[in-house]
């Protein structure tokens, strides 16, 4: 249904798209596949004319088209969830579903009635219940998801581009989208699904499109090949067993942080936890359940209803991240190019950011030798992938920005790294080396909060896992505990004992 | 506890909620606090004639803040509104005494200036991709400049006697700016409200890639929008002209900053997105109210910019976090 | 009502920072103190508009003499109807307004730009290149410029090289000045509009160290010093803005008492300033 | 081809990609044209003595740019840089006039002042997390306000002789103003680009969420740079009171105008984190160099106004995307 002939894509001079094809059947799903820059998203935004390919062709039902608008592309039947959210905060779920292609009266006024109605019939559809009236700003990560989906689904496409719908759902929530998806299926819909989730492409999909590097490496039926071989068609090598060994831990450990009483603003559990030198504690809920919420409050970056903290055994009210830094603290937030990184700076501007008391000449003035000669050795220490310290961060990998993130962490010394979603959005391999590196920080000592929506991760990675609910900690588990059923009931049913 | 109690209770409660989370309520709370306050402090302020006369006085910032409004919604600025509105001014008085041309084509004159620079200012913001604080700025001193090469610097007076009706005029009590004032507010509320492109000009303030990439055509939105702040700037003339009985090309120096904190003052968020054009309405009589109270008290002058000043302040502290 | 025992008197300013609007405000305090009048003074900043809310205002608390001095004398018309049709006497003072105005009182103000422009021919010896220093226009200061150039016409070796718009502001005169001695080497005088323009206009003077002749119009106690210290600065034509309030007051109250024939235009004289006079002259 | 000659193509080839890429290339190409058109169309202008008054006239506004140039780099902006410096200037001559107390007193309370509502802004927009346009409007009113009520609106003059040093006096044939000048622009550039300030400036003008979590204090940086752009304003109100010898509390209207137009004309971006203190001194001097060209050349003045507002749009589009 859907087919495109040797795309080639140029930003400026440089080249990210180098000839792809792409087949895509009316009733299947096709999973497009690769690592992060491979250049999944650019090909899908030129297919639904958000972008123009610098040379190739589309074609749909075996006719040469060509997209100059997305009003095009939507009018040829096309339409796409994009992978950065393309909802406006201010405007409400049904405004923000029918953004650009609002029905109207017989006046020319806007028929909210309408819309209103056909926005609840498609939610209703993906089995979520979301309020219509508030700003979507107001609503959970996942349920402006779910407009997102039920936005592109209201075009009622023939072709539906799915980029990565699934990084902020929880496994239930991915189900509804995954029953939706066979049915639109059965009605022969073609879907394009994009993820970084193996185990979802082979729940979901019938044929699979590898890209790498913007190179076509090869498309496949899906009951045709294994993990392993999926993986190396992303990467091209063999990636071994991904997580890296959990060593025993010392049980008398120091405790280098605890929280012995946090209360979110919005009320919920009272949460308290110990982090020892030299563990990974993992922060384990569904998505909205407060982990990130948490560690901001200790923190001092959001406004909690308490917050005691002990670092190192002393009292301390942390008034913002700058205060955390001046404790030991340190942390990677959950979007990189939201709150990690200045993109306009090179890495080594991002990486000495906080650094500066390492490269001060007479308490004052940088000293750029030094400045440039740490931040070589950070980046060979996390092994970033780049020309040089003086590249631009955003004309990184995705992996790699995040290993400039841990970067700017190394020249301190810091005792507790929280890692928030580490590895969102990050290719298999760049994974990999990421979990080798939080690794290597626990056996020099450091101890790491690791909060993560993907369980095998959480799994294993963590020495304990305190799971989170309803804005606080709702259970600790260790050891052979640690299993995904445990964690699941935790997150999702049980009593939680509410404060007011 | 009755059921009838409840009830009431709970309906009390929501009216609370909306009062709370509506943009409109501070500056509410502040348009009420202030006219109370110069109530006490002037015999003269709580009159008909007087509310009349502070309406009329605000009526050519007020039409220049919905304009204004448009714009900042999408997350721009207007920095020339002064400057447009003082040229369309101009020209309409040069069409009506200078060429002695009928008074409707000087009205279209002024008409023509204000859309024109406006869709001038727009081109450059939308399509040349230029911050449209430099593009209004530098606007705004073409627009001087051309008003007073065209005019030698002389105001132009002269103009057939119609022309004050605009600005002194008046329907049963009701003074004719404050009618077209509210015209204009009227229309506003409606195309933000009720229509497409309204929902559009929000969201291009709230995300404009996300717009973009939602199909709307952000660069028409934006051409629009300034469109409209120089139409308003083109009726702002006409009730100024017809208040000064001739074009001043001089006039309405500095009136882009009293439009900017009208509409800040009435909640709309300067970096785009939220706001209600009826917040811009409170804001525009809540300065006038300070000018015209300050006056009435007798507040020496110098003191009154410091007061307004730091009342402007006050607002803009405790509405930060509301909204 | 308690108003109504007292005589109100409003009056309007276009600007109030400048010694010469500053000094007008001072005696008209002085003078209604004295008759126990209650004074109500607003500032329009040079803001037509701004002027004739001013005015609306005043007219809010029931103010029985109106001093006008007007932003610009076409613009307030309609303040000044609306006055009139409130029954109040309205004064325009220093600059006259359109509609039906009682008395304006005013410099003579074609005479102060002869006066100047001659003082300055004559010490020039009748020949060399002069510049104007213009301002905002409004019609006494379009009267200055005009009588200036009516006195240096009448000097053959006089020419005019250059007009420039310093806005009366110090600053702005400063650099405009600047680049006009830039630009005229010969430059042997310049007249300024008023004392404001000249204050800066002489800054750039001396800081270019040239020998050019300064000329001007108002009488300013600052250009006054300055004529007394003997530098470019030779001679200002001055104006009487206290006595330009006095005589306006008085002509107010004239038809508040009563009068019905009180004189529709009372120019005021204006009177030179130089190096021998400044030491004992001050508004 | 040989080997010489490749390797001097390939310094040419470098110095020309250095050229394009650099923040200031558009600026000093802006520079160059302007100045060598200005050359053609008067015989004064390129001579030292007018060089000389052309800096020495630039000296204020590109002092008080070099604030404005902090404060925009973080992503603010600040309207009251010249209301500020008035009230400073009119603060030094009344200590020194009016109380008769010492010079350095004079010059003591001019810093006071700037550097008092400088660290007002900035607390303001930092704590207070008020929108900075808002906040330096007020600011602006208020400090016209204080400065005309404290003069009475008289200019204060009488000051002592050496003052107009700082104005009019000269160090071998360069005028002071302009040492002055160069020696602030010398120590920002210093702070910006050597010092760890300097970084954290450019990073919350980047994104300032991702330099607070990284533990930059944001809201410290952010007070100090309206304190600095308060401190430029006192020095730009010492040189203007040297200038003018008296304290002018109507001083600078407009010149926030001319100092944003400074800033962005030398590349800075108008939304912060990118741009380079050398770009703004050369915005300036091309700011100067068309007043005193136009001038120079006898244009109308009204006719000025509109040519510089052309070739501000036109120097920003050329420069839209290259930055
Ligand atoms: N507007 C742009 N300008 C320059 N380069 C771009 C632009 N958009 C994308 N790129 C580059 O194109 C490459 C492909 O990006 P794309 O977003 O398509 O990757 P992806 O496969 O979707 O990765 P991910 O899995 O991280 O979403 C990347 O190297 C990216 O940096
Ligand atoms: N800056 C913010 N302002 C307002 N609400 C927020 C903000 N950040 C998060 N929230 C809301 O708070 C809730 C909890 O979010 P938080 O990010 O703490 O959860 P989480 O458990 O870390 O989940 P995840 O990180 O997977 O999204 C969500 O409903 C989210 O929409
Ligand atoms: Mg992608
Ligand atoms: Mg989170």
């Amino acid at each position: 249904m859907l087919e495109l002939r040797g795309i080639r894509k140029s930003f400026g001079r440089i080249e990210v798209l180098h000839g792809v094809d792409l087949q895509v059947r009316a009733g299947e799903v096709h999973a497009l596949l690769g690592e992060n820059g491979a250049g999944k998203s650019t090909l899908m935004k030129i297919v639904s004319g958000i972008i123009q390919p610098s040379e190739g062709q589309i074609l749909i039902d075996g006719q040469p088209r060509h997209f100059p608008t997305y009003d095009a592309a939507i009018a040829a039947g096309i339409g796409i969830v994009f992978q950065e959210f393309s909802l406006i905060p201010g405007l409400n779920a049904v405004e923000n579903m029918f953004l650009g292609r609002e029905k109207r009266n017989a006046f020319g006024l806007l028929d909210r009635k309408a819309m209103r109605t056909r926005a609840q019939a498609i939610l209703k559809k993906l089995e979520v219940d979301l309020p219509l009236d508030v700003p979507i700003a107001r609503l959970s990560v996942a349920e402006q998801q779910f407009v997102e989906i039920a936005k592109a689904l209201s075009l009622e496409a023939r072709i539906l581009v799915l980029d990565e719908p699934t990084a902020t759902l929880t496994p239930s929530e991915t189900e509804h989208l995954f029953k939706v998806m066979r049915e639109l299926r059965a009605s022969g819909v073609a879907i394009v699904f994009i993820s970084h989730h193996l185990d979802e492409i082979f729940e979901i999909c019938d044929r699979i499109t590898v890209l790498r590097d913007g190179q076509y490496v090869g498309s496949t039926d899906v009951a045709d090949v294994t993990v392993d071989q999926l993986v190396e068609m992303m990467v091209g090598r063999r990636i071994e067993n991904s997580f890296p060994p959990k060593p025993t831990l010392e049980p008398a450990a120091r405790i280098v942080l605890e929280a012995v009483e946090v209360q979110l603003r919005r009320g919920g559990p009272v949460s308290s936890f110990q982090l020892r030198a030299g563990e990974i504690l993992g922060f384990a809920g569904l998505v909205g359940s407060g982990r990130t919420e948490t560690v901001l409050s200790i923190l001092g970056e959001y406004a909690a209803a308490r917050c005691t903290v002990r670092v190192d055994g002393a009292e301390r009210r942390l008034r913002d991240a700058a205060d955390g830094l001046a404790h030991g603290i340190g942390l990677l937030p959950e979007s990189r190019k939201d709150q990690g990184l200045i993109t306009a700076f090179s890495i080594l501007q991002n990486v000495s950011l906080n650094n500066y008391g390492k490269y001060q000449r007479g308490h004052w003035f940088i000293d750029f030798k030094k400045e440039l000669a740490c931040t070589q050795t950070a980046m060979d220490q996390v092994r970033v992938k780049a020309q040089g310290p003086r590249a631009r961060v955003d004309t990184l990998s995705g992996g790699n920005q995040q290993k400039v993130v841990i970067a700017r962490w190394l020249n301190h010394d810091m005792r507790v790294l929280i890692f928030d979603e580490p590895t969102r959005g990050i290719d298999v391999g760049a994974k990999a080396e990421i979990y080798q590196l939080m690794r290597d920080f626990t056996a020099q000592g450091y101890a790491i909060i690791m909060i993560s929506s993907e369980l095998p991760e959480i799994i294993g990675m963590a020495d304990r896992v305190c799971v989170f609910r309803s804005g606080g900690i709702v259970a600790t588990v260790e050891g052979s505990a640690i299993t995904s059923e445990q964690i699941m009931t935790h997150a999702t049913t049980g009593k939680v004992h509410h404060v007011a | 506890m009755s059921h009838d109690a409840t009830v009431a209770s709970t309906a009390r409660h929501r009216a609370l909620d909306w009062l709370l989370h509506s943009p409109l309520a501070l500056p509410l709370v502040g348009l009420i606090v202030v006219s109370v306050l110069m109530t006490f402090a002037s015999d003269n302020f709580f009159t008909v004639d007087n509310v009349l006369n502070v309406l009329r006085q605000v009526s050519v910032v007020g039409i220049l803040a919905v304009g204004m409004t448009f714009v900042i919604l999408t997350g721009g600025i207007d920095l020339s509104v002064g400057a447009v509105m003082a040229l369309a001014g101009t020209a309409a008085a040069g069409v009506m005494v200078n060429m002695g041309l009928h008074g409707g084509l000087g009205i279209a004159a002024a008409l023509l200036v204000g859309v024109g620079l406006g869709l001038f200012n727009g081109a450059l913001v939308a399509w040349g991709k230029m911050p449209a604080i430099i593009v209004t700025l530098a606007t705004m001193g073409i627009a001087r400049g051309l008003g007073l090469i065209y005019s030698g610097g002389y105001p132009i007076s002269g103009l057939p006697g119609w022309v004050s009706w605009f600005g002194v005029g008046r329907i049963g009590i009701i003074p004719v700016p404050v009618i077209i004032m509210i015209i204009v507010y009227a229309l506003a509320w409606v195309l933000l409200q009720g229509t497409s492109f309204g929902r559009h000009v929000y969201a291009i303030g709230g995300n404009e890639t996300a717009a973009r990439l939602s199909g709307v055509r952000t660069r028409q939105v934006k051409l629009a929008v300034y469109a409209i702040s120089g139409l308003t700037a083109s009726l702002a003339a006409i009730v100024l002209t017809g208040r000064l009985m001739s074009g001043q090309p001089n006039a309405g120096v500095g009136f882009e900053l009293d439009a900017i904190a009208a509409v800040v003052l009435g909640g709309t968020a300067i970096a785009g997105g939220r706001g209600l054009i009826l917040g811009t309405l409170i804001g525009a009589v809540l300065l006038g109210i300070l000018n015209n109270g300050l006056n009435l008290m007798g507040i020496n002058p110098y003191l009154q910019d410091v007061i307004k000043g730091l009342i402007i302040l006050l607002a803009i502290y405790i509405g930060r976090e509301w909204r | 009502a308690a108003q109504d025992d007292q005589l109100t008197i409003g009056m309007t300013f276009q600007e109030m920072n400048n010694p010469y609007f500053v000094s007008m405000q001072e005696a008209l305090n002085e003078a209604a103190a004295q008759i126990g009048a209650r004074v109500i003074v607003t500032d329009a900043g040079h803001d037509v508009a701004k002027q004739i809310s001013d005015v609306e205002d005043m007219l809010q608390q029931g103010i029985d003499i109106l001093l006008l001095n007007p932003t610009d004398s076409a613009g307030v018309e309609s303040a000044v109807r609306m006055a009139k049709d409130q029954g109040v006497i309205v004064v325009a003072v220093d600059a006259n307004a359109n509609g039906p105005v009682d008395t304006f009182v005013g410099s003579k103000n074609r005479d102060a730009g002869y006066q100047s422009c001659a003082y300055m021919a004559e010490a020039l010896e009748g020949k060399g290149e002069v510049a104007i220093l213009d301002g905002i226009p409004v019609v006494p200061i379009l009267q200055r410029v005009e009588g200036c150039k009516a006195a240096l016409a009448e000097h053959e070796g006089i020419t005019l090289v250059d007009t420039q718009n310093g806005r009366q502001d110090r600053s702005v005169a400063l650099g405009v000045v600047e680049n006009m001695i830039q630009s005229h080497p010969n430059l042997a005088g310049i007249f300024s509009v008023n004392d404001g323009g000249a204050m800066g206009a002489l800054a750039a003077i001396q800081g270019s160290g040239r020998d050019i002749k300064l000329t001007s119009v108002d009488g300013a106690p600052e250009a006054v010093k300055a004529i007394a210290d003997g530098t470019a600065f030779i001679q200002t034509t001055a104006q009487f803005p206290r006595d330009q309030v006095r005589v306006g007051l008085g002509m107010a109250l004239a038809q508040y008492w009563g009068a019905r024939v009180v004189p529709t235009e009372v120019p005021i004289d204006v009177r030179t300033v130089d190096a021998e006079n400044a030491a004992d002259f001050s508004w």
